[in-house]
């Protein structure tokens, strides 16, 4: 039996075993009124379900918004991927890099102004494609636990990449491994900084491994990266300064620097390409990037957003022009390879 | 139902369980009205038989009535049997009176006409004014009148009752015995008792079967079968016996001179069969040997040493070495004739006591 | 050698216990770090909880998914346990194997033939895939609690009520049913207690609009670390208690042993 | 014996045909829910896996081939030992707690008992946590080895095998202790006397009765433990770290983060087919070596 013929009688067998149960189930969702809205659970979720503007988002639209958390970016897109044939969420955001690479498996429907005018306030960098657009982003930081750093009196980073490799740090780091965005642009940075780039990695691979046995772990997560942090595992690592800020802010003693030649994280977003509510998509979109949404997350949280009306970004919109720009299409043909390089002869070295 | 009672007739009943056959071809006709016991050794095959006429089990060949109808496929519910089980199965869930009058609930009797039926069922049984117990509160004797009430409640044409008294202790045995006992003639319900305990068989029964191996060994009144066994099994069976192998000797007007070696020759009558030098077997139980003292030994008796005295309350066992063979002998326990270990007796009998088997 | 066994266990019991008493203690903290022992004593994580609708409508979510699994599983457990046990049909052992397989399956394989399987029929996400698939998780033990309970009843009531005139379904609705009743009522909490704690077959195949509660947990952790979650733990883990106890007044954990 | 089939089923006290009826409805489940996804679940592994999704359309054991490959043997081997090492640990514990379990009262022995039970029913993801809490470079174990002035530097406890040993062991532990406390409750007691007048000391009736008596049990426990160790799933996620993976959590990654299904497919059937050896390997040791003649 060929696949097809396969999958189609499976479908029919399982399909109607449980199809009465699945009308019955659809039904008792409440119809077109809730926005699904899949991206990071942390701050995201604080901003819609703490700080009360998931509830504002209602008040203004009339729609509600239901936040569908990942850990990661890789995951945010793999789960929209698992979906593709029968979406359940509207709104996708997730870190630029695999957003694209879930563009690339045609995820997402087009966007522009006609539905949702707040497009045209965004900077002209923000407009990536025709399928996705920046919100807003983070500038990679150097973290580092101050009470650590005063009581082995180690002098207090300075703002470049090179710090990292600080022979006293060796068995108090904490890196994102490279199957994560940040891990990622760890490597391309840290390839950068001994003069490759990500056309060029073996520096960065270099790097790496004279780090990795320093390395006290390598957390996937801003979560587990504060945890190291906070109780003195670990007193030096990177991530966006957004998350050092709330970390900082949560009570973790820790403060950051923003490293020279910026490196910067964009965070796209898009509409699911056969999304349940199309509209609500549209809606939820439209007042996700708007001013006052962004002017809170750039204030709170310390993003750079990518809505020029926003006055309170921590870094100027302007500012980004001398950012490092990365060749999305090459890292993402490569980073299968990377990562497959990473697990093998940096993760093993302790 | 109430009618006349009816009969059962199991004519070539087989059943196997996979390489073993229970029941190798059966044949029995139990009168109407009649108390019928199936009596046999654990594995014998009695229950399957029992299970068969129940409807728990269906036949691999054979056929089964009750009364005028053929009930060989009928399911068990439509067989209108009285059931009682060694473990009475009472629904531990239900009242007494719960438990009796499910088969009328069953049989969509009007709730008003329940009542006053199972008032009397257990009235039959002499446990009125239990019905709101439940089982769990009654003694085992109790529990066992009560699956009983529950059997005749709703007027069967057969009652099957499955070794009914073998989980009750001795003194209650003895009791629910004579209560059965009077049941039996008040109810007249055709009865199938089946059982491995010969005392129950015997106080019991209008007549009995002693089984075998799946097979029907001797149907007969119980005097009959403990008088006149057709074989050794049968005799052995019911009960402890002496069983003496000599050598047939001159026969005439069907009665056969026997030689046993050690004692004297006897006569017995023939088999059908029986030529002169071959061997034959006769049985006496040991009741019926009388012992005395050695020295007041009269003609024809055999004297030996016990060498064996068990005292069982009303009776004693003696075993006697006599003619080079163990003699069972029994006798009323009383304050004179008794004998100690070592005495020499003399062992007499009477030769119209003898019955000769087949081997 | 009696005291030093008892020593014995007493470390051992320490030990087993540690984490789950660690973390109830923990959801007391005043402040939003992990620090042991607190210092002082505080619902603020209990306040914060209750302010959260995402955990409350997980709470939900498995709430209703562990009693309409825990249901259907009871129900279908003991249809399949009563087949087994009085219909003894041939290939009984395999089909009690094939009942029984979540248990020897690893939960991360399952789930990824769910994963898989759920969107190759169309049905990723779908909240009866969810159920059909707690289902089957629970299903084992469902069967086994059934199957002790028929067992120790044998087959004797119903030729009982058979022999009364019963036919087969009254016998089962009167008589069998009614005295499986514990062990239905164990099945059913017992089944209600492994969907409501079941995280990994969860994690992989439910769609983003069923997040079970110990899912958002999962997802919570990953992404946070906050005493929110000792407090939701602590919730948890009361809930799961008080069902022990129940299960251990109608002597169910016994049916895990075998 | 025809006529014996065809009766059993008009006599209706055995279920024979109806039977289906009752074993059916579970039976249809375990198919449309449990084996069809098995099955998908191999069948896909034995596809290519393109950027635009699974090739249905061409065969290839390129999948398994890959499993081949350094970096996924040693997460197996990691994985096997782990998993070993807590069975090891289990069955070693498990007569000190059984022992003790079965002299205790009946009242004592629930409770004790639902103690041992509680991790079970505790979410994995919270009990690690816990165990962060503990273990960790600033978790109790090491301030207080530290305030105690054992040691200078903490002890590396977690983010390593030993984190995922300790975290693992407590829960899946369980399952060897309750089948060998039954079975330690169903011996004999007379045993041990009998045992003892034939002049055998406590020691010696504890090896050479209730060890043999009592190893079937405990050997079916030891296997239902080792599953649970192969698919541990949360525990050793959070406990063994990034550099210590073990297959469960490799099988989540490629799955739901490279969303590379075949390959995930074919993990997860390796998953399957080294478990249920492993678990056919001890059956069969149970029945051919140690608990033969029994049952």
């Amino acid at each position: 039996m060929g696949p097809i013929r396969r999958s189609s009688f499976l479908r029919l067998a399982f399909g109607a075993a449980l199809a009465a149960a699945a009308a019955g189930g659809a039904a008792a969702q409440p119809a077109n009124k809730t926005v699904y809205f899949l991206t990071w659970g942390g701050t995201v979720q604080q901003t819609l379900e703490k700080e009360g503007w998931g509830k504002k988002f209602t008040e203004a639209t009339g729609y509600t918004v239901q936040l569908v958390p990942k850990a990661t970016g890789p995951e945010i897109i793999a789960a929209a991927v698992a979906q593709k044939d029968n979406p359940q969420v509207d709104v996708v955001q997730s870190d630029l890099l695999p957003f694209l690479s879930g563009d690339d498996q045609g995820l997402f429907r087009p966007i522009d102004v006609k539905d949702i005018p707040n497009i045209a306030k965004l900077a002209s960098v923000a407009r990536i494609n025709p399928n996705a657009i920046m919100t807003y982003g983070d500038v990679m930081a150097i973290i580092y636990n101050h009470e650590v750093f005063a009581q082995k009196k180690w002098a207090e980073p300075k703002a470049e990449w090179g710090e990292l490799m600080r022979p006293e740090f060796r068995g108090s780091l904490v890196l994102p491994p490279v199957n994560t965005t940040y891990g990622l642009y760890g490597l391309i940075t840290l390839a950068r900084v001994h003069g490759g780039s990500e056309h060029e990695i073996g520096p960065g691979f270099d790097a790496l491994k004279k780090l990795a046995p320093g390395i006290v772990e390598w957390p996937t997560t801003f979560a587990r990266m504060g945890q190291f942090l906070q109780d003195g595992s670990a007193a030096v690592g990177f991530y966006s300064s957004s998350s050092a800020a709330e970390m900082a802010r949560r009570g973790v003693p820790v403060k950051y620097v923003v490293p020279k030649p910026l490196f910067f994280t964009g965070t796209a977003a898009g509409i699911m390409k056969n999304a349940p509510n199309p509209e609500g998509a549209k809606a939820f979109l439209n007042w996700w990037i708007s001013k006052e949404v962004m002017t809170f997350r750039a204030e709170r949280y310390g993003n750079v957003t990518m809505n020029t009306e926003v006055t309170s970004n921590p870094i100027p919109i302007a500012a980004l022009n001398e950012m490092q720009r990365v060749d999305y299409a090459t890292v993402n043909a490569r980073r299968a390879d990377w990562i497959k390089v990473f697990e093998r002869e940096v993760l093993p070295l302790k | 139902m109430g009618g006349a009672p009816a009969g059962l007739e199991a004519r070539s009943l087989v059943k196997r369980f996979g390489a073993t056959t229970a029941v190798d071809g059966i044949d029995i006709a139990v009168r109407p009205g009649e108390f019928f016991t199936v009596l046999g050794p654990s594995g014998c095959g009695k229950t399957t038989f029992l299970r068969l006429v129940a409807g728990i089990l269906a036949p691999d060949g054979g056929s089964i009535r009750i009364g005028a109808a053929d009930l060989t496929q009928a399911p068990i519910w439509a067989r209108n049997i009285g059931l009682v089980f060694q473990n009475y199965a009472l629904f531990p869930h239900m009242t007494v009176a719960q438990n009796v009058g499910f088969g009328l609930a069953m049989r969509r009797v009007p709730r008003a006409d329940r009542g006053p039926r199972i008032a009397r069922a257990l009235e039959t049984v002499r446990l009125d004014g239990y019905g709101g117990r439940r089982p769990s509160e009654l003694s085992g004797g109790q529990q066992q009148r009560v699956a009983l009430a529950r059997a005749i409640v709703i007027e069967p044409d057969l009652l099957l009752l499955d070794e009914p008294l073998s989980n009750l202790d001795a003194r209650l045995r003895e009791d629910m015995r004579s209560e059965l006992a009077d049941l039996k003639h008040r109810l007249g319900i055709t009865t199938i008792l089946v059982t491995h305990d010969i005392h129950e068989a015997f106080s019991l029964s209008d007549r009995v079967a002693v089984m075998r191996a799946g097979r029907v060994e001797q149907v007969g009144a119980p005097t009959e079968l403990y008088e006149l066994p057709a074989n050794r099994f049968v005799a052995g069976f019911l009960g402890p016996v002496n069983e003496w192998t000599g050598r047939v000797g001159a026969i005439a007007d069907g009665t056969a001179e026997v030689e046993f070696a050690g004692l004297r020759s006897c006569r017995v009558p023939a088999l059908a069969g029986w030529r002169g030098g071959d061997e034959a077997t006769v049985i006496l139980r040991p009741e019926r040997l009388g012992l005395t003292a050695a020295s007041a030994a009269g003609e024809g008796a055999v004297v030996g040493r016990i060498d064996q005295v068990a005292h069982l309350g009303n009776l004693v066992n003696y075993r006697v070495a006599a003619g080079g063979r163990a003699l069972l002998a029994q006798a009323p326990a009383g304050r004179t004739g008794r004998f100690a270990l070592g005495d020499r007796v003399a062992v007499a009998w009477d030769d119209a006591d003898l019955a000769p088997v087949a081997p | 050698m009696r005291r030093l066994l008892t020593l014995f266990n007493l470390l051992m019991v320490a030990y087993v216990v540690a984490p789950i008493v660690l973390v109830v203690w923990m959801s007391f903290t005043p402040t939003m770090l992990f620090e042991v022992p607190i210092r002082s004593f505080s619902l603020r994580w209990y306040e914060e909880l209750f302010s959260y609708d995402a955990f409350i409508d997980s709470a939900w979510l498995s709430l209703r998914l562990g009693l309409i699994s825990a249901l259907a599983a009871t129900a279908l457990g003991f249809l399949a346990a009563y087949g087994l046990v009085r219909g003894r049909p041939p290939g009984a052992g395999a089909l009690l194997g094939l009942f029984t397989a979540p248990l020897i399956v690893p939960a991360v394989v399952y789930g990824i033939a769910m994963l898989q399987f759920t969107n190759l029929v169309g049905l990723y996400g779908a909240f009866p895939a969810l159920v059909a698939a707690h289902v089957v998780i629970v299903l084992p033990f469902a069967v086994r609690t059934l199957l002790a309970s028929l067992e120790g009843q044998g087959p004797e009531l119903e030729w009982a009520a058979m022999s009364l005139g019963a036919r087969r379904r009254h016998a089962v609705l009167l008589v069998t049913l009614p005295l499986c009743l514990r062990g239905m009522v164990s099945a059913f909490l017992f089944c209600f207690l492994i969907s409501f704690s079941e995280v990994t077959v969860t994690l992989f195949m439910a769609g983003p609009a069923h997040q079970t509660l110990p899912v958002r947990i999962f997802n919570y952790v990953s992404d946070r670390i906050d005493p929110t979650m000792a407090a939701v733990s602590a919730l948890v883990v009361l809930v799961s208690v008080a069902l022990v106890l129940v299960l251990n007044r109608l002597g169910a954990l016994a049916a895990v042993r075998k | 014996m025809i006529s014996g089939a065809a009766g059993r089923s008009a006599l209706g006290i055995r279920l024979g045909g109806s039977v289906w009826l009752f074993l059916g409805p579970a039976l249809l489940l375990m198919l449309a829910a449990y084996l069809a996804p098995l099955f998908d679940t191999t069948i896909v592994s034995l596809h290519p896996n393109r950027p635009t999704g699974i090739d249905r359309d061409s065969w290839t054991i390129a999948n398994y081939l890959r499993l081949l490959d350094t970096y996924y043997g040693e997460v197996l081997l990691r994985t096997l030992r782990v998993s070993l090492l807590i069975t090891l640990f289990s069955v070693l514990l498990a007569y000190p707690v059984g022992v003790w379990l079965a002299g205790l009262g009946p009242r004592g022995q629930a409770w004790a008992i639902l103690v041992y039970m509680s991790p079970w029913f505790v979410n994995a993801v919270v009990k690690s946590f816990g165990w962060t809490l503990i273990l960790g470079n600033r978790g109790l174990v090491n301030r207080g080895l530290q305030s105690l002035g054992l040691i200078d530097s903490p002890l590396r406890l977690m983010l390593n095998e030993t984190g995922i040993v300790i975290g693992l062991l407590p829960g899946h532990f369980l399952f060897v202790l309750l089948p060998l406390w039954a079975a330690l409750k169903g011996l004999d007691g007379n045993l041990r006397w009998a045992a003892m007048t034939l002049g055998a000391r406590p020691w010696q009736v504890f090896l050479r009765v209730t060890v043999p008596l009592t190893l079937p049990a405990l050997l079916a426990g030891a296997i239902i433990n080792f599953t649970m160790n192969m698919a541990a799933f949360a525990a050793p996620a959070l406990l063994g770290g990034t550099r210590t993976r073990v297959l469960s959590f490799i099988a989540y990654q490629v799955n739901l983060e490279e969303l590379n299904w075949p390959f995930g497919g074919a993990l997860a059937v390796a998953m399957l087919v080294v478990t249920l050896g492993f678990v056919m390997v001890a059956q069969g040791l149970t029945r051919g070596g140690l608990g033969g003649g029994r049952r």
